[in-house]
């Protein structure tokens, strides 16, 4: 695997602690936004020969990651006029010590784990788990539906960049299967934040606690 | 190649449905979609052939029997449907029908899916396809429901996804070409690196578990269930769930194959333990009817990994059980579809005495109740029967001590609940126009029953059969 | 045979005879300890003679439980008296667990007595009823767990085999044993045939009273009948505890006839004592006496296993 | 059973019996499923008695071939000497429950009900029939169920009247856990003997932890539906609730099933470890005690008589076990006498429970109340009625000549057999239980002197009895049959030294070939010949008082008031001279039971409902008489009520507070999601 491969994972990581740190919805969004963009481009640098298959993935996933998901985000924070996730049910300070040791535990796991030569000493896998992590600690500390969203792509993120190591084992359909669900599901949950907005006038998942037991 | 017809038809329905325009006509394409792939499933149960490498799409004995189930259920489903949006007509209907078409869609080519990927893929696009069933109903308790079936779901669909990507390298590093089709797989089990593919069916069980819906991965279940019109619930109860049991069996049947099977049954032993309890917990002075048949699915499939996790006619008993449930649990919540139109209301608050005011649907009811609580000659009782007979064989006398223990506190629950709706004086009539029991949404439930109760009384050849050939697969073995 | 027949009608004659003398050598006890002349020892034979005579006050609230009462009291009382062997034979009625049916018999006698105090309506009967129904419970396994005792000591099941034998083996094995059973058979015998300490035959304060004031309404022959049958119950069960005291000596029936009227005489002395010696207990405290006596005849019976 | 029907080889009291079964069930369909309108009752009442009758002959025709016949049917059926012995209280307590229920329960406002309840009944008992037919494990356990509920639906007929939802539901919860119980021990059984089958077990299973667990499984789920103590908590009040002649078949039959199911599959086992037995007999008599002392505490007729069923099962386990423990000695005469006692006083308290609880229903029926207190002097208005109660009690109680006592005899019998043993624990525990039964017997004298006298006889204590009467033949007829088979089995229990000895000997398991006959170790013919003297002496004194003063019999039929001058001067009751004694002056059940209730108050727990002193009861300033005031007292169920109870609150609590897991937000959810991934990924 090429330098420039795990230097974008890399950013990728970084891109997590981001949006861990910021309590600007905004911010989360484009962050997330970004980290599709490289999501994007990590397919080309996996494969020394590039073939039709993986520029459509690439293309695909900088369209629906980089592109269309994060603008239909944004508009729904438009339409609600939220700027910030307010009193999260975990501080932003806690939340970045934790993506941290989210990192490191991803980077010890993986340490346990055997790879194939040829990815051999690459962050894969770290990355990928640790990608996940930080979308599960979004899903679970953040109140505002989109934040959840958002950590809803962190996660998907975080499971494609494991998916670079069976570029090839992943045949074509399952591929764009994947981009497509992941396309549908974010789409639905916009139309649904779009009813709880119209049900509620507030993103905020509180009043999204009246089913209990 | 009924195969591709059989995932084609539901689509095609779907689609027809969206560009419907009336109302009625999309209710009647229901029925008629459903007589039609229950018709074709037939063909296709009758036509099975060997298990060909490199197909994506074809239908094993497991298969078979999920989607038998699957399309008897949704038949029943179907059946219910007109009568029942008819009832509903002050809203549209587009949504709703071209949902459950796209269930059937989904879930069908989840069941004939032979390849790893493929099959998430199927799952995933069930899930998305629930979703707005739920919300039918429109208010803001449906909503929220929604909201977290789909988060959840989607999470756990989403972990299903990366297991799966691990099973897949696992095969990988196993050093041949990597195909992610179940015979491949199988073939080359042995071969498989263990520890990712340990790794992988930690991510697949959590992933398929939460759509199973065994503790403490239930969480969305009453809501979903609860908010849900009854013949949605019907169709995630008995089709949902027996679908993503069926996806975790196909990791678990590959995971047995590479030596890891113990490992695996623990695991599932476990989770089915803790489902069991969970279930009596909550069913305990549970007000809410819906919600108290949601842990009662819960019960249920905690029963399945139990059988699973036992091993040997277990196995064979966890798939009768799927059936048995699945069918029990159609009588259940159409009935109570009924009585909550009758009532305007589905806990003990507004309903008493449904005996009284709506006894056809109501006795049906209390018969479900009996059924899915265990009681002979219904089908459920034979196969716990099977599991406990399983468990004692297999020398675990405390396991099968704790799920009679666990069964009875699920019953004392239950029942508390049941009979207090069941019984007693019926509250006086509302002002709106009554609602009483006609054929065409007593119907489905009475053909339900019957289904149970046959299977109670004696299991059909070709059926043994089948339960015993998707049991051996699966490393079990039949009834003796 | 014809021995048998002799004796098996002698047995009948004293049984149905004797019994109404045993009362009046108690009071003729109690009077001398009383230091007075006291009835004549035959008393009971003219009051019975006389209350034949009188006629009969029924209440209107009565039915045929109030006849029914006296007549088992003495029915009952006679068959369980042809059970125990009184003579140098074994008892006319005797058969494996025939001390079953003893026990039993009494029971059906109290059954109907009590009943036919209920039948009368009258609050005082009640309470009489109750108490009788209420203590005599607390009686009978004092009274079994010495059968078990004297059973297991001389391996019979009958009441004839298991009080002779009781004395041919017995008393030499285990002695200590007999010894307790039969003081808990004398304290059953009180209680069971209302004697002081339990209850006090002649006072005439309805509150305390047992027997007596089950019978208030019964009157002319009817309380005749009553009188007899307590009698006769009371023969019955110093029987029991005579043939367990005193052993049947060799040399014909003749002896063992006089040795058993003998014992008879000592026992009515010995109640009349006890009653003479002795105040009535508060009736709380009767039942923790009857315990008393349960747990005596256990700790025999206990003795005899080990 | 289709399979039963259809099988070639049918012995001629199997298809008897099986047709009895269809009967039955034909009966329930058409007199109560699908009724030609006014003549359902009598339709099913005749269907019925016919079946009982069909019934009847069955068993006889088992116990005439022997009684050891083959599991025929292609083995899902069989008919031997012991399920004939179970079939004979079906049979008759079955017809006589029709026909009285045909009596009481067919007036045009119950209708709905009505028909309800014939369809349950009809059902039940032909299930009943069934359970003691078969011989395979998922036909005993479908026949069981349905039992089980048709019972509930029974119980529940009157669901309007307070109190009968939660009889109905106490019912429901107790007969379900037997029923898992059961469903554990066949499962057990298939898993360990390798069939469903009812065949006798390999030897040793018995000495392993499964056999512990098998003996266990079986205990907890006869004894739920045989009533034993501590599990009889649902007898009460499901006796009380239910319609008087449903509680008449409840008692009589249903629970036996218990009794019978615990014999049976004792009877599988071929070396049962001393301590079964030991535990089964010592059950039995914890049972038959803490049963007699409930029932001396209640006020209400049905629930007394209900203790009084947890009793006698109580003698009846007793018996068994006694049984049980001499077949691990090899004492072929504890078995005899305990089995034998055990089982023929099944079939008694089969005779004489119904025969108790029809004539309490009649008062129920003709006073609507079936509170003890309330009622009195009902012998005068309902002399039949009284005669069959007193008959019932004298049985009940065992007192001689009634066929009460000829099994508690034998159980006698049995257990001084024992002390006289050489095993001193053996002995020890013989003991013990004689003298418990000794107890038993007197405390049953106490309670039912006072059941009888307090509703019977006196004066009436309120004015629900003022027009009671008798009832129809239909009512008095059922009676005077079970009346007549206790006088019989009493008077002729050499008669039934057969096929008791036959049921025994199936009973006693593979052991029984060693058996000798009964009649070598008890003396059945002796003890008939002096119940004929005691009866005769009885009948003769009864004779001899009716001519030395003729006012006996009329006395029997005479209504309050006219005397016969000549006889006997008719007057108020003296009561030593007290002055306008009022009804309400009469010893009530309650005060009548005080001084039992207060010595064993350490296991009654009596209740005590005192007014307050200190406030209103005592005069304000102003006032001349103190504010009215009540005292009531009652005696709890010492299991459900003193036990039960809190313990389920306190569990319903907890479970409440555990519940706050599922505390509706999303973000908790997929917590728990991610919490399972990382345990479930630590056990990598």
């Amino acid at each position: 695997m090429s330098r420039s491969f795990d230097l974008l994972l890399v950013g990728v990581m970084l891109l997590n602690f981001l949006v861990l740190g910021t309590s600007r919805i905004r911010v989360c969004i484009q962050a997330a936004a970004l980290q599709g963009v490289l999501l994007g481009l990590l397919p080309l640098l996996v494969h020394r020969s590039f073939d039709w298959r993986t520029g459509l993935v690439a293309a695909g996933t900088l369209a629906v990651k980089g592109l269309v998901i994060p603008s239909l985000l944004l508009k729904a924070m438009r339409d609600v006029q939220i700027r910030r996730e307010v009193e999260p049910h975990l501080g932003f300070v806690a939340s970045l010590f934790l993506g941290g040791i989210g990192t490191g535990l991803a980077l010890l796991f993986a340490g346990g784990l055997p790879l194939a030569p040829e990815h051999d000493g690459s962050l894969v896998v770290p990355a990928s788990l640790a990608t996940l992590l930080a979308g599960f600690l979004v899903l679970t500390t953040r109140r505002k539906a989109i934040t959840q969203v958002v950590g809803y792509l962190l996660l998907e993120n975080g499971v494609f960049v494991f998916g670079l190591l069976l570029l090839e084992a992943m045949p074509f359909l399952v591929e764009v299967g994947v981009l497509l669900d992941l396309f549908v599901a974010v789409f639905i949950m916009g139309i649904v934040l779009d009813h709880i907005r119209a049900e509620f006038s507030s993103l905020d998942t509180e009043r999204l606690a009246e089913l209990k037991e | 190649m009924p195969a591709l017809v059989l995932v084609a038809l539901p689509f095609a329905a779907a689609v027809v449905a969206a560009l419907l325009r009336s109302d009625r006509a999309r209710a009647a394409l229901l029925p008629a979609t459903a007589t039609l792939h229950l018709a074709l499933t037939a063909v296709a149960l009758l036509h099975r052939v060997e298990l060909k490498p490199g197909v994506w799409l074809q239908l094993d004995a497991l298969g078979a029997v999920v989607l038998g189930v699957l399309s008897g259920l949704f038949f029943l489903a179907a059946l219910y449907a007109p009568g029942y949006l008819a009832l509903r007509s002050d809203r549209p209907n587009r949504v709703f029908c071209v949902g459950l078409l796209g269930f059937l869609g989904g879930a069908t080519l989840l069941v004939l899916a032979q390849h790893l990927g493929l099959m998430w893929v199927a799952l995933e696009a069930t899930t998305l396809s629930t979703g707005p069933l739920i919300y039918f109903n429109k208010n803001p308790r449906s909503i929220e429901a929604t909201w977290k079936y789909l988060m959840i779901g989607s999470v756990g669909v989403a972990l299903a996804l990366l297991g799966s990507l691990f099973v897949g390298y696992a095969a990988y590093l196993g050093g041949h070409d990597v195909s992610l089709v179940f015979r491949s797989l199988l073939d080359e089990a042995p071969r498989l690196s263990r520890p990712w593919l340990r790794a992988g069916f930690v991510f697949l069980l959590v992933g398929y578990g939460t759509k199973i819906g065994v503790a403490p991965l239930h969480s969305w279940k009453p809501d979903a269930y609860g908010e849900a019109p009854g013949l949605v619930g019907m169709l995630l109860a008995g089709g949902m769930t027996s679908a993503a049991f069926l996806a975790l069996m196909r990791v678990y049947r590959i995971v047995a194959a590479a030596g890891e099977g113990a490992f695996a049954r623990e695991l599932l032993l476990a989770l089915g333990v803790l489902s069991l309890a969970t279930a009596a917990v909550f069913m305990v002075r549970q007000r809410d009817l819906k919600r108290l048949l949601a842990y009662s699915s819960v019960e249920h499939m905690g029963l399945l990994l139990i059988g699973v996790g036992i091993g040997g006619a277990g196995v064979f008993g966890a798939l009768f059980h799927l059936v048995n449930n699945a069918f029990t649990k159609g009588v259940l919540f159409l009935a109570l579809g009924n009585i909550h139109r009758a009532y305007g209301g589905k806990t003990l608050d507004e309903v008493t005495g449904a005996l009284r005011r709506l006894p056809l649907s109501a006795g049906l009811f209390l018969a479900g109740f009996f059924a899915v609580t265990g009681s002979p000659p219904f089908g459920p009782f034979m196969s716990e029967l099977t599991i406990l007979t399983a468990a004692f064989s297999a020398g675990r006398l405390l396991l099968a001590a704790a799920i009679l223990a666990l069964l009875a506190a699920v019953f004392l629950g239950m029942g508390g609940t049941v009979l207090a709706a069941l019984q007693g004086e019926p509250p006086p009539e509302p002002v709106r126009e009554a609602f009483r029991d006609t054929p065409s949404r007593t119907i489905p439930i009475v053909l339900a029953l019957g289904v149970v109760l046959l299977l109670g009384l004696t299991i059909p050849a070709p059926l043994r059969s089948l339960l015993t050939t998707a049991a051996t697969d699966l490393g079990g073995k039949g009834l003796p | 045979m014809l021995d048998t027949l002799v004796q098996t009608l002698l047995h009948a004659l004293v049984l149905a005879l004797v019994p109404p003398l045993l009362p009046g050598i108690v009071n003729k006890t109690k009077a001398v300890f009383a230091g007075r002349t006291g009835p004549p020892v035959l008393q009971l034979y003219y009051d019975l003679a006389k209350l034949a005579e009188k006629g009969i006050v029924l209440s209107r609230t009565t039915t045929w439980v109030f006849w029914a009462g006296p007549l088992a009291g003495v029915v009952t009382a006679l068959l369980a008296g042809l059970l125990v062997p009184l003579g140098t034979h074994r008892a006319p009625i005797s058969f494996p667990g025939d001390f079953v049916l003893f026990a039993y018999l009494l029971a059906l006698g109290r059954f109907f007595t009590a009943a036919a105090a209920l039948d009368t309506g009258s609050a005082f009967e009640g309470m009489g009823a109750a108490r009788e129904v209420s203590f005599s419970p607390l009686a009978e396994p004092a009274l079994f767990f010495g059968f078990l005792a004297a059973a297991r000591v001389s391996g019979s099941l009958s009441l004839s085999g298991l009080l002779t034998g009781a004395w041919t083996s017995g008393w030499f094995a285990s002695g200590g044993a007999l010894l307790l059973v039969l003081a808990a058979w004398f304290v059953v015998l009180l209680a069971e045939t209302c004697r002081i300490p339990f209850d006090d035959p002649n006072t005439h304060l309805e509150l305390t009273m047992i027997h007596e004031v089950m019978v208030l309404d019964h009157g002319g022959p009817l309380l005749g009948l009553v009188l007899y049958g307590s009698s006769v119950k009371l023969f019955v069960l110093g029987a029991l505890v005579v043939r367990l005291a005193l052993p049947v000596p060799s040399g014909g029936p003749l002896p063992a006839w006089l040795l058993f009227g003998a014992g008879m005489a000592a026992l009515a002395i010995g109640i009349g004592v006890v009653e003479s010696v002795m105040a009535r207990l508060r009736l709380v405290r009767v039942p923790q006496l009857l315990v008393t006596a349960c747990l005596l005849s256990a700790l025999g019976t206990v003795l005899v296993m080990r | 059973m289709s399979a039963g029907l259809a099988a070639p080889a049918l012995s001629l009291p199997l298809l008897l019996a099986l047709v009895s079964a269809a009967l039955w069930s034909v009966a329930g369909l058409l007199g109560g499923g699908l009724e030609p309108r006014r003549s359902g009752p009598r339709l099913f009442a005749a269907l019925a008695v016919g079946a009982g009758t069909v019934g009847l002959v069955g068993a006889g025709a088992a116990f005439v071939a022997g009684g050891r016949a083959v599991p025929s049917g292609a083995g899902l059926v069989g008919l031997d000497a012991l399920s004939a012995l179970f079939l004979v209280p079906i049979s008759l307590t079955g017809g006589a429950v029709a026909l009285f229920g045909l009596g009481s329960w067919h007036d045009g406002e119950r209708t709905g009900p009505g028909r309800r309840l014939r369809l349950a009944l009809g059902l039940t008992v032909a299930a009943l029939v069934l359970v003691v037919l078969a011989r395979h494990a998922l036909v005993f356990l479908v026949a069981w169920e349905v039992m089980a509920l048709g019972a509930f639906f029974l119980v529940g007929t009157e669901e309007d009247r307070p109190g009968t939802r939660r009889a109905a539901w106490i019912y429901l919860a107790s007969a379900h856990l037997a029923f898992l119980a059961l469903a554990g021990l066949f499962a057990l059984l298939r898993a360990t003997a390798g069939s469903f089958r009812l065949e006798p077990l390999a030897a040793g299973i018995a000495a392993t932890p499964a056999g512990t667990l098998l003996f266990w499984l079986a205990l907890v789920g006869f004894g739920l539906k045989a009533g034993l103590f501590p599990l009889h908590v649902w007898l009460p009040p499901a006796h009380a609730a239910a319609p008087s002649h449903v509680s008449a078949l409840l008692s009589g039959v249903v629970i036996k099933i218990g009794i019978y199911g615990l014999v049976r599959v004792l009877s599988l086992v071929p070396d049962p470890p001393a301590w079964w037995g030991g535990t089964v007999l010592a059950v039995g008599a914890v049972s038959a005690l803490t049963g007699v002392l409930s029932a001396l505490g209640q006020h209400d007729l049905k629930r007394l008589l209900a203790y009084h069923s947890v009793e006698n099962v109580g003698i009846i386990a007793l018996g068994v076990g006694l049984g049980t423990l001499g077949r691990t000695r090899g004492e072929t005469a504890w078995v005899l006498l305990g089995l034998s006692g055990g089982l023929l006083h099944v079939v008694n308290h089969g005779l004489f429970k119904p025969l108790l609880f029809l004539s309490a229903g009649n008062v129920v029926h003709a006073t609507g109340t079936r509170e003890i207190d309330r009622l009195g002097g009902l012998a005068r208005r309902m002399p039949g009625t009284a005669l069959a109660f007193s008959a019932g009690a004298v049985a009940i109680c065992g007192l001689p000549p009634l066929n009460g006592f000829v099994s508690e005899w034998l159980v006698y019998l049995g257990l001084v057999s024992t002390v006289l043993g050489r095993r001193v624990p053996d002995a020890a525990l013989a003991a013990l239980a004689a003298a418990a039964l000794a107890l038993v017997g007197g405390l049953a004298v106490a309670c039912f002197v006072k059941a009888f006298g307090a509703v019977f006889l006196g004066e009436a204590r309120t004015d629900d009895g003022r027009e009671a009467r008798d009832g129809g033949a239909l009512l008095l007829a059922p009676m005077a049959i079970l009346g007549a088979a206790c006088l019989l089995v009493g008077l002729g229990p050499a008669l039934l030294a057969g096929p008791l000895g036959r049921a025994v000997s199936v009973a006693a398991g593979p052991s029984a070939a060693a058996l000798g006959p009964l009649a070598a170790v008890a003396p059945l013919r002796t003890l008939g010949a002096v119940a004929w003297a005691i009866a005769g002496s009885l009948a003769l004194a009864a004779f001899l008082g009716l001519r030395a003063r003729s006012g006996f019999l009329r006395d029997l039929r005479r209504p309050a008031g006219d005397g016969d001058a000549a006889a006997s001067t008719p007057a108020v009751t003296w009561d030593c001279g007290y002055a306008a004694p009022t009804p309400r002056m009469q010893y009530t059940s309650s005060s009548f039971a005080a001084t039992l209730v207060r010595t064993f108050r350490g296991v009654l727990f009596p209740r005590h409902h005192r007014p307050d002193l200190t406030g209103g009861a005592v005069p304000e300033p102003g006032r001349l008489f103190p504010a009215p005031a009540t005292f009531s007292s009652h005696v709890p169920d010492a299991v459900l009520d003193v036990v039960l109870e809190p313990a389920f609150a306190g569990v319903a609590r907890v479970a409440a507070r555990l519940r706050a897991i599922q505390s509706g937000r999303a973000q908790t959810y997929l917590l728990y999601v991610f919490v399972t991934l990382v345990v479930l990924l630590l056990t990598l």
